[in-house]
């Protein structure tokens, strides 16, 4: 397929249908709303459903439903509406059925703006709702990116029966960028749904999807097994990209919209001789500690850059196990931070560096 | 003339679409009477393999335990929502939820309103039993003025905590609404009653006519501190006052005989 | 001769005593002389002179189908079961 | 070789669109681009602007501090951009809400009377295009030709109509910046 110029939310609306979604419900918020606008139009045309639920509330258990019955199902939202669905998702976890979130988000806390942020990150990578669980988490850092994360979540959330999430600010779903959709997928037929799903107790026995064991051991059984499933998806699914670490004295990380503008800081200063790389982990659960450990074995410093005050931070933190000094530069409140201004972090690094030797 | 000859018939028995399992309610619930109403609905209209339930949270979150069918656990309240997204993706099955007072009425009154709203074509059997039964006797939103739970131990003040929810008064201004309808369980004319309107509401479904509601007026004989007996009672003195029972929604589409009246 | 009798199942029966209220015979009772595995006095139908009708007003009532009813029927009339 | 371009104005003016018409040339010319827009409640009746980045190599940032090309259609944009834009690097200016002259020397400045020319060519909506064409004079990544194209490809179908008056703004625009430059 060629290229076309496509904003980012309706660039991953597009890339669900095409990864075989048949069900999308969701809420209007910004900066996402035009994901749930391609489908209001797109599902009806293919037969498939939309729904515009009365709240994220209601959209994340409508989620949950459709889940259960074994289709491929989505909704997207953006930070305050992800906040209402956490009940759900927790739901959806303990029970162990496959379900696709994007989380477009926005400044916050409380009702925020509608700017880009990336101050979701604990709320998203650490599990947000209540109990143990880990939603996979994949943070794109281009339209592209959008694509393709989405395709593959349908795909890692029906390997694990788990969420997966795609965790993205509002930069990338309102910025328009050249990118490639991938082919349209047949949709399953209700024969080709999973064994476990409830579509009607017909020739077998009646299946149950439920996330209640009020025998603790019975529950600590689930945990296990939760617990055994994570221990593969940090196994396999750990995914990140790098540039210019090979021979870096100071490595900057960043993830999705910081993760990018930090590329063109290292860029421009490599230009200026500074010996620095960039590592952008794609994969926020599971995060990949033991790339940081390894980059943290050979830099000087460490620089984090974030749309937040400092969320991902404490994950460099535990993969750096105490190697290097670690710097912080965010910008909050839905700015984003300027190549220039990374640039100049990293400058102070290359002085201190300077200094030391 | 030749003698009769006379066979003995199974005339009653538990329902196939119920499991084995005995239930965790406490002796002489109706939820158990609610949970056979439904079974026998389903059997008799063949459905069974067909159809998905979805419990609430409350006494019933064990519900799947004991029907014989595909079932799924909703979060407190959620359950026309879940239904809604198990329905549109399994239009050709039936779906049901079964939810108490608080679940419908009160953490789950926007579910509840915009699935109706929506004529969305699920079918909702509805416990009102006027308190909170699984977390130990408090007030619902459809706890009598003046009755007593553990968190109104004066008895509810509508000065305080305002009127009981009539749910099926709300749901049935809803233009989605097909078929609204309150019962009892208070006695056997009742139940039998009750029966049929679940009936009906199953049917509704069946025929894609829209949002169908059964409301049963239910004991909680352990919370409401009486016999099984004296709770039958009380829901006949007390709560068929404040909730009288009747049909408050019939589609005219829907074929009814008219025989099956709620009072 | 009765015309009916009814089965309480007593692994189900959890002695709420609903069935006894609602008998027009007034033949059902809990026996005291015992206690189900869930710790109730199960009911038991106690009908000496075969009034029990099997007209299934128990079962319709009993919260939890731990009542079976059989009923003797003329042979030509036999249909499958319903409540 | 990467060009920055901020494209600033009120809501309304079509900046958003005259962006995305230089993102789908420079798409159809094999480049990379990114097109970021100003969104939320700053497009209603506020300034609206957004950032085209065009480049033969992978955009890092799709946001800039300092552009190599601002096109300003109102005052607020001239006093927030015209600091900004790198030296030598590009500022036209609508002149026809701008009420101040340039300040900047280091600059290749076009002031354009675009909602005039507009109005001359008989619809006031097609100053963004004017202005769009004022600036391709000055940039080598994409030619006016090569924009008119992808104009042909990507109006709305409900502006179809538009097209030739679109075409003929831009032309307007590139003609007057040329002009404009063999007069100095």
């Amino acid at each position: 397929m060629a290229k076309e110029l496509l904003k980012g939310n309706v660039a991953f609306a597009e890339a669900a249908i095409r990864a075989g979604c048949e069900a999308y419900f969701g809420y209007p918020i910004t900066p996402q709303t035009e994901a749930l606008e391609h489908m209001a139009k797109r599902m009806p045309e293919l037969g498939r459903v939309f729904l515009q639920a009365e709240s994220e509330v209601a959209a994340i258990n409508m989620v949950y439903g459709a889940a259960c019955a074994g289709v491929r199902v989505m909704s997207s939202s953006s930070s305050p509406g992800v906040s209402l669905m956490m009940e759900g998702l927790s739901y959806i976890a303990g029970s162990e059925v496959p379900a696709v979130l994007v989380d477009i988000m926005r400044g916050g806390p409380g009702l925020g703006n509608i700017a880009p942020s990336q101050g979701d990150y604990n709320q998203i990578v650490k599990g947000g709702g209540h109990g143990d669980y880990h939603p996979v988490v994949l943070a794109p850092a281009s339209v592209q990116e959008l694509i393709d994360f989405t395709v593959e979540a349908f795909d890692i959330a029906e390997k694990y029966l788990c969420i997966v999430i795609i965790l993205a600010d509002g930069s990338l779903g309102q910025m328009m960028e050249p990118a490639e959709l991938p082919e349209m997928k047949k949709v399953r037929s209700v024969k080709e749904r999973p064994n476990w799903a409830l579509t009607g107790a017909r020739d077998r026995d009646p299946n149950i999807i439920t996330s209640i064991y009020m025998d603790p051991l019975v529950e600590e059984e689930l945990n296990r097994r939760l617990m055994a499933k994570q221990a593969k998806i940090e196994a396999n699914e750990v995914r990140f990209r790098e540039l210019m670490l090979d021979d870096a004295e100071i490595a900057v990380i960043a993830f999705g919209t910081s993760g990018r503008v930090a590329q063109s800081a290292v860029k421009t200063a490599r230009e200026e001789g500074i010996r620095v790389g960039l590592l952008r982990p794609i994969s926020l659960y599971p995060y990949p500690y033991e790339r940081v450990r390894q980059i943290a074995g050979k830099v000087k410093e460490i620089l984090v850059v974030e749309m937040n005050s400092g969320q991902m931070l404490g994950d460099v933190r535990i993969g750096n196990e105490g190697r290097v000094p670690i710097s912080f530069y965010g910008r909050q409140g839905g700015v984003i931070p300027l190549p220039d201004e990374v640039l100049e972090e990293i400058r102070k690094i290359q002085s201190r560096i300077n200094a030391s030797e | 003339m030749a003698e009769k000859e006379w066979i003995e018939t199974l005339i009653y028995t538990k329902s196939g679409s119920l499991t084995e399992l005995g239930t965790h309610y406490c002796p002489g619930c109706t939820h158990g009477i609610s949970h056979r109403l439904i079974a026998e609905v389903i059997d008799e209209m063949g459905i069974r393999e067909d159809t998905i339930g979805i419990a609430p949270v409350g006494c019933a979150v064990f519900a799947y335990d004991y029907f014989n069918m595909d079932f799924a656990e909703a979060a407190h309240g959620r359950a026309p929502a879940m239904a809604t997204g198990l329905k549109r993706v399994n239009p050709d099955k039936i779906v049901f939820t079964y939810q108490g007072d608080g679940d419908l009425a009160s953490i789950g009154a926007a579910e509840i309103m915009h699935a109706a709203g929506r004529g969305e074509n699920i079918t909702v059997i509805f416990i009102n039993n006027a308190i909170y039964g699984m977390t130990g006797g408090q007030m619902a939103p459809t706890t009598l003025p003046g009755q007593r739970t553990t968190s109104t131990p004066l008895g509810r003040d509508i000065e305080v905590h305002g009127f009981p929810l009539r749910m099926c008064e709300i749901l049935s201004q809803l233009d989605g609404s097909a078929y609204v309808v309150r019962r009892s369980l208070h006695n056997v004319a009742n139940i039998r009653r009750a029966k049929k309107a679940i009936r009906q509401a199953f049917e509704v479904q069946r025929q894609g006519l829209g949002f169908s509601m059964v409301e049963l007026l239910s004991s909680c004989p352990t919370n409401w501190g009486m016999s099984a007996d004296e709770a039958l009672t009380w829901i006949e003195e007390h709560m068929v006052e404040a909730y009288p029972l009747g049909d408050y929604k019939v589609s005219p589409s829907i074929a009814v005989t008219k025989k099956d009246e709620g009072r | 001769m009765a015309k009916g009798r009814i089965v309480v199942d007593e692994t189900l029966c959890k002695g709420c005593e609903l069935c006894t209220s609602v008998c027009p015979k007034d033949l059902i009772r809990m026996a005291m002389d015992r206690l189900t595995p869930k710790g109730y006095h199960p009911a038991m139908l106690v009908d000496p002179d075969g009034e029990c009708t099997g007209c299934a007003i128990c079962a319709v009532i009993c919260p939890d189908s731990a009542i079976t009813v059989y009923r003797l029927v003329p042979a030509e009339k036999v249909r499958t079961p319903t409540a | 070789m990467q060009t920055e371009i901020i494209i600033s104005g009120f809501g309304g003016q079509g900046v958003l669109f005259a962006g995305q018409l230089l993102s789908y040339a420079a798409l159809e010319k094999d480049l990379h681009v990114t097109w970021f827009p100003s969104y939320g409640p700053e497009m209603r009746g506020g300034t609206a602007h957004c950032t085209v980045i065009i480049s033969d190599d992978e955009i890092g940032s799709p946001v800039i501090r300092n552009p190599t090309a601002a096109i300003v259609m109102n005052l607020p944009s001239l006093d927030k951009y015209e600091p900004l834009v790198k030296t030598d690097g590009v500022l036209v200016v609508n002149t026809s809400l701008v009420d101040r002259d340039p300040e900047r020397e280091d600059l290749q400045i076009e002031l354009v009377p675009a909602n005039e020319i507009a109005e001359e060519l008989g619809d006031k909506r097609l100053a963004n295009l004017v202005m769009l064409g004022a600036l391709l004079n000055h940039l080598d990544v994409l030619s006016i030709d090569e924009v008119g194209a992808s104009l042909k490809r990507h109006i709305p179908a409900h502006h179809r109509d538009l097209l030739q008056g679109n075409i003929k703004a831009m032309q307007r625009g590139t003609a007057l910046a040329a002009g404009e430059k063999l007069a100095t």
